[in-house]
């Protein structure tokens, strides 16, 4: 089936979605093409891995929010692979920057996690889209983390008596979306928390993904319900109307 | 008192306990690493699996890796052994336990009226003394079938689960890659959706938008939507079509608590999905996710290697009979699985420990950007659990999970699993998939889109 | 003239000639990087495998990797090319040639007919172009058989060498080896020695005893002494039972010279073999290995990659109609091939280009203690080697090769692969071992020892 | 198969041979105390090939051999088991030593190759061993290799202008023999000899292998016959009368 007879079926179909479908084959395999996009993107998706944030640009870009910088206790990006337990840690110093700010109802984390051009290209914007919808709580100043994982809002939110804490985080890199964002809260943060006793937002991106207005609209939802209900995680259920049309989806419709 | 030690090519060897002697006997990986237990030496590792190999099976009724008094999943484990099935074995060490698996005299009929007398450490502590070929010929000997609209694990087949996921969960972008799917033949396992976001209606829609494309296209399979076990319970209550109930578990009660399940919320979904009373050939409604890591990566490992927490993940998961378990060995990362090497071993141990537990195993033949791996440890790893036995196998449109970010199987690999090796799709699922010409009376691909071009078109 | 560049995600990669091309669009490999021809990054490797991807398979007829004037194996390659067995494919490119080769309209008739019109520098390329999966997909596609004693490469069957090395050549100390591998049924393939020494005297003394057991015990089988071919020519001039005479030969003139060999060596020895008649169901008496690195490792590799130089091994292996050629595929060490992920793929390269090449082609799966590697590696290379059809397999006592010092596969592996997948032996041997009792009508080891108590016996 | 009913009948063979026969099986596999014990043995190999030769004690028990000790181009054993064309060079320097010596018949290259075990347990005694046979050559002195692959003996025989040079180096370390000693003979050896140029002895060990006796007893009789017919390698056929009784060998003849 490598030559298909007439118009590709598939072709509609493809807008819909940024997944590798209608790839024909050549024999059970995929077509050479298709197997060399592939490998393509997979060696540019392990390069994305070892990439750095600039975390000055971000931080002008944040302006005017007040930024820290700070390091998690892995010493390189070697280590941050192998170690997670380290990325959930602040490394070594005492962090004076941390201190002496008023409590604050919610403070926004920005970590690189595994892709650095995530946080590059989303992480800023987001913030900024969220001012409005968060209006009305008390933000405190943006703390950047170099190789930091998830957990190390737990320790940064203590720190700064925050009452929740947003991770906004790299995810890892996939072969079609290299620089997906993934937004995590924790209510009362403190270390020892539980990924249960968090909510999450994931995929934001523009290759399909959460537009940032989106994504704000549900980390303010999430934030506006956690601070009323005192909690985050499996006990703080999302339960926003359906985004997408309920019920049965034809594909006929066009895209 | 046992004693953990042995004396090997001269040196003596001591290790502390059951837990740490497990730990040592480990093939090497990252994750045992990372938790300071993995042996120091190879030589220590030999050492400490001929300790294991003198225990007698009986130890592990008496000495449990995690308190019994602290952790359900142990409480599960011992309250639950049935020391009539134990009873062939009972006199057996680990050692002679492995020995007579390989053995002739370990036929299947054996081998699997064995699995509620097995513990998971147990098969774990057997695991660790068996090379790959082992895990691969002894794996055979224990075929697991369940049920619900098709019937899984029948021999010379293979299943797979059909992933069509969407970084928004656009519908239309979804029913693209079912589509896409189903001209290769996948789907048979369950067609099952990971969620992007965790919305409740957002589920609710998935489950119907799934259950119309099934019932409209009379395909018998089962369909999922991934979402937290707690959202599946709500969605549940509010009357949706829903055919399994999905959890990712971990073998400790703390990792479970991790994320967010006890042993009596996953008695309340199953109870809940068990009453919705959908299946047609069977009522297997349940589907689990393991993969070695998790318990570790929550914190909640006790010292315990991976890979026997994962065995103790099988045992929550046999409670509920389930229709699917898969391992998703490559999924999480290299801080558990450094490289292919070592996601093959983890893949192929945690197929056996499945099967031997009385699992219908299955697995995510996976790894992820930041792992030293590749499609090429790919291929070899779910080549040989097509060839162990195993019960299905995930694919995604390309091989590229876009909402997830790694790489699985493409819904190609089945077809040349399939097609190579002369494997079929589940017989209810294959007799349709002949019906529409999607694959000849030989189970193979036609050389013609036609039928592709009929699926699509009845869709649109 | 032929341009290697190509634009792949907006940047532009630029190869110099074929040869380098080539040398990047090779998996990674240790051999490639000491060479200093391996391909720099990720990205540049898949640029050279889709600038490989475009050319026109005759471009491979016009421009040699080594100058047809300075290396005989050049010569031989174009010299021997069959224009009307490579017609189907002439217009094909490297790309498409992979794409067809896949396809179901390439049939294992249309497959095999085209050997002789394949160099072995078109395969390599498109072997570049393969996953692992398409290259035990493919290799199916190409099944060779061969005869003297027994008739190797039919299909559902897999042959073994009988390896009884021992570090001074003692009689008994051979004869005990064999006796055990005879026991589990290995042998079919060749029973061959490797000598410690060189000594003519000696090798003889091998070849006589070798002789006389099979004759004593009526084994339908081939035996070999693997001394250096000119040591068989003036063996065979010394009147002793030759059955088979090996050589170690390499892709490059330079690097067989560094062997001590040329093509008309063995020309002379070929003849001379083929005088003596010795062959029952078939006339093939070669028998060769080869292996990537060799040439790189007599420095003498001409900046062309050890993948196609081991293709061109195989173009000087085809000449003489072997019965056996194997690669041995992970013995020479980490220098070549650095761990069981590099030796895995190499060995399904190999035996994939071997195939394609019109050989019966078999492989030593195999490593050395200073490679990062582990018999869980072997496990899976010979899993996957006997589902893609190879020819043989080498097998020693307990794996370890007490002369050569590295582990091969230990005749337990042999009976693993045949009881668990229902392989067998080739089919004169086959009988044979059935009818001493050493296997049963379904091929497989009896419950009993009997058979081999008397087999011991017989040999006292 | 697991019990094997009556007197194990490969007791008796077992002797003939240092390799794993008779191991009985589990299915078709190994038992598992064969697989234990093969698997140790591995790690212990493993060990091997990166454990290094104390070339002061070897130097000692060479006495009363003038020693001289060089590296070759590899820094370190992860370089030389990557890079052997490294270990086929003399290492940075001038190697002053190496000059001022008269020509010599015959000189021997120690090094340490892939099995320091085999250099220090037969390097030393083998070359005593030589003695005797080699009687009325002129020897050289002895050089000692750190690093080394058996073509650094081209260089080193070059350099020493001798007419033969015979390279005694650890071979890969084995499951069950981890000391075993090569010795490769080339004769007029200059860098650029190819391996056809050159006759080897092997498996000099005393697990089965040939004894410094017999090993010392074939390097003299090839050594000599290189001198006399100025040349090594597959133009030099080892021709002396097998040590073994030529013809028949039954299993039963005691060992
Ligand atoms: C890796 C991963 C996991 C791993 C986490 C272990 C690990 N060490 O990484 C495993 C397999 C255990 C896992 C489990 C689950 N996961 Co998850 N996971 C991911 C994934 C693929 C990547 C995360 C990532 O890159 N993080 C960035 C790195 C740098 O941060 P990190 O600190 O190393 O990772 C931490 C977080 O990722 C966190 N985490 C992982 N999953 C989840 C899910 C939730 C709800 C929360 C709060 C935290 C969390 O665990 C890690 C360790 O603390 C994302 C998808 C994506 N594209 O991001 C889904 C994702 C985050 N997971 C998801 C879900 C639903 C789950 C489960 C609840 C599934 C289930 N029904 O049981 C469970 C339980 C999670 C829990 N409460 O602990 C959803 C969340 C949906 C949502 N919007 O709420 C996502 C978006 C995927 C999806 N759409 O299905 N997951
Ligand atoms: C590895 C190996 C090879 C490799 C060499 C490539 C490499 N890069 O290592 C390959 C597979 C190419 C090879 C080929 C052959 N080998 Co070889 N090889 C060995 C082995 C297993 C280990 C050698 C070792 O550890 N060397 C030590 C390291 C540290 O030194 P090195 O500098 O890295 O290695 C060099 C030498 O080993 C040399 N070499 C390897 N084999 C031979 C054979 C001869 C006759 C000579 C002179 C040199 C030589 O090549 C290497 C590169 O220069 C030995 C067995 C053993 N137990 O030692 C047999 C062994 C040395 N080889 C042997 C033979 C017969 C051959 C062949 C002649 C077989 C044939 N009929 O074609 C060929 C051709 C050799 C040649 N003239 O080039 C015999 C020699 C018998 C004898 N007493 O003369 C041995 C003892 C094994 C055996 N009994 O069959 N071999």
């Amino acid at each position: 089936m490598t030559g298909a007879r007439g118009k590709d079926p598939w072709d509609r179909l493809r807008a819909a979605t940024p997944a590798r479908i209608g790839l024909g084959r050549a024999g059970t395999a995929e077509p050479l093409p298709a197997s060399l996009d592939f490998q393509f993107a997979h060696a540019r998706a392990r390069d994305a891995v070892h990439r750095g944030v600039d975390f000055g640009a971000l931080a002008a870009a944040l302006a005017p929010h007040e930024t820290i910088l700070v390091d998690s206790a892995c010493p390189d990006r070697a280590t941050y692979l192998r170690r997670p337990d380290l990325g959930r840690r602040l490394g070594p110093g005492d962090w004076p920057a941390l201190d002496g700010h008023p409590a604050a109802d919610l403070v926004f984390v920005v970590a690189d996690g595994l892709s650095a051009d995530a946080v590059q290209s989303h992480a800023a914007a987001l913030i900024h889209a969220c001012a409005e919808p968060l209006a009305g709580l008390m933000i405190g100043p943006v703390v950047l983390v170099r190789q930091g994982r998830v957990a190390i809002g737990d320790a940064i939110g203590a720190r700064l008596g925050a009452r929740l804490v947003v991770v906004l985080i790299g995810e890892r890199p996939g072969l079609t979306v290299a620089d997906s964002l993934g937004a995590y809260l924790t209510f009362a943060p403190r270390p020892g928390r539980r990924d249960s006793e968090r909510n999450c937002i994931s995929n934001i991106h523009g290759r399909g993904g959460q537009s940032h207005a989106e994504a704000a609209a549900k980390i303010a939802w999430l934030a506006r319900a956690a601070l009323a209900r005192s909690v985050t995680g499996i006990a703080l259920k999302d339960d926003v109307p359906a985004l997408a049309p309920a019920g049965p989806t034809r594909l006929a419709e066009r895209p | 008192m046992t004693l953990y030690r042995t004396t090997f090519g001269g040196e003596t060897f001591r290790f502390a306990d059951l837990r740490e002697t497990l730990a040592a006997a480990s093939p090497l990986r990252s994750g045992d690493e990372l938790a300071g237990i993995a042996a120091q030496t190879g030589t220590a590792r030999v050492a400490a699996q001929a300790v294991l190999a003198d225990l007698p099976l009986a130890t592990f009724l008496n000495e449990a890796v995690i308190p019994y008094d602290s952790d359900e999943v142990t409480r599960l484990i011992l309250d639950s052994h049935d020391a009539a099935a134990f009873a062939p074995i009972r006199s057996m060490t680990v050692g002679g336990f492995r020995d007579w698996l390989l053995s002739d005299a370990a036929t299947p009929e054996r081998v699997t009226a064995l699995a509620r007398g097995l513990t998971p450490e147990m098969v774990a502590a057997t695991s660790k003394l068996m090379r790959n070929r082992d895990l691969i010929a002894a794996a055979r000997k224990a075929p697991v079938t369940a049920a619900f609209r098709t019937t899984l694990g029948l021999p010379g087949r293979i299943g797979s689960r059909l992933q069509p996921n969407h970084p928004s969960d656009d519908m239309r972008g979804i029913a693209a890659s079912i589509l896409d799917g189903l001209s290769y033949g996948v789907g048979d396992a369950v067609i099952g959706i990971n969620p992007a976001t965790d919305n409740i209606p957002n589920a609710i829609a998935l489950i119907e938008m799934l259950d119309e494309l099934r019932q409209r296209h009379a395909i018998p399979t089962q369909s999922c939507v991934l979402t937290h076990v707690t959202n599946a319970i709500e969605i549940m209550a509010r009357g949706a079509p829903v055919d399994l109930v999905f959890q990712s578990i971990a073998g400790t009660e703390a990792a479970n608590a991790g994320f967010g399940v006890s042993l009596s919320v996953l008695d309340e979904a199953h109870d809940a999905a068990l009453g919705l009373g959908r299946g047609s050939v069977g009522q297997n409604v349940m589907y689990f996710e393991t993969g070695q890591g998790s318990a570790l990566s929550a914190e909640a490992h006790h010292g315990v290697d991976q890979q026997t927490l994962e065995a103790r993940a099988h045992a929550v998961a046999r409670r509920y009979k389930p229709l699917l378990v898969n391992t998703v060995v490559g999924f999480i990362g290299p801080e558990y699985l450094y490289d292919g090497k070592q996601i093959i071993r983890a893949g192929l141990e945690d197929h056996f420990c499945g099967k031997l537990l009385g699992l219908p195993m299955g697995a995510d033949v996976c790894h992820t950007n930041h792992a030293e791996a590749d499609q090429n440890d790919m291929d070899v790893l779910m080549t040989l659990l097509a060839h162990a036995g195993a019960t299905f196998l995930i694919a995604v449109p390309g091989a590229d999970d876009v909402m997830l970010n790694y790489q699985s199987l493409s819904f190609h690999d089945i077809a040349y699993l399939r097609n190579t090796f002369g494997l079929r799709a589940a017989p209810e699922f294959e007799a349709w998939l002949e019906a529409l010409g999607l694959i000849d009376a030989g189970g193979h691909l036609p050389d013609t889109d036609a039928p592709t071009r009929a699926l699509i078109a009845g869709a649109a």
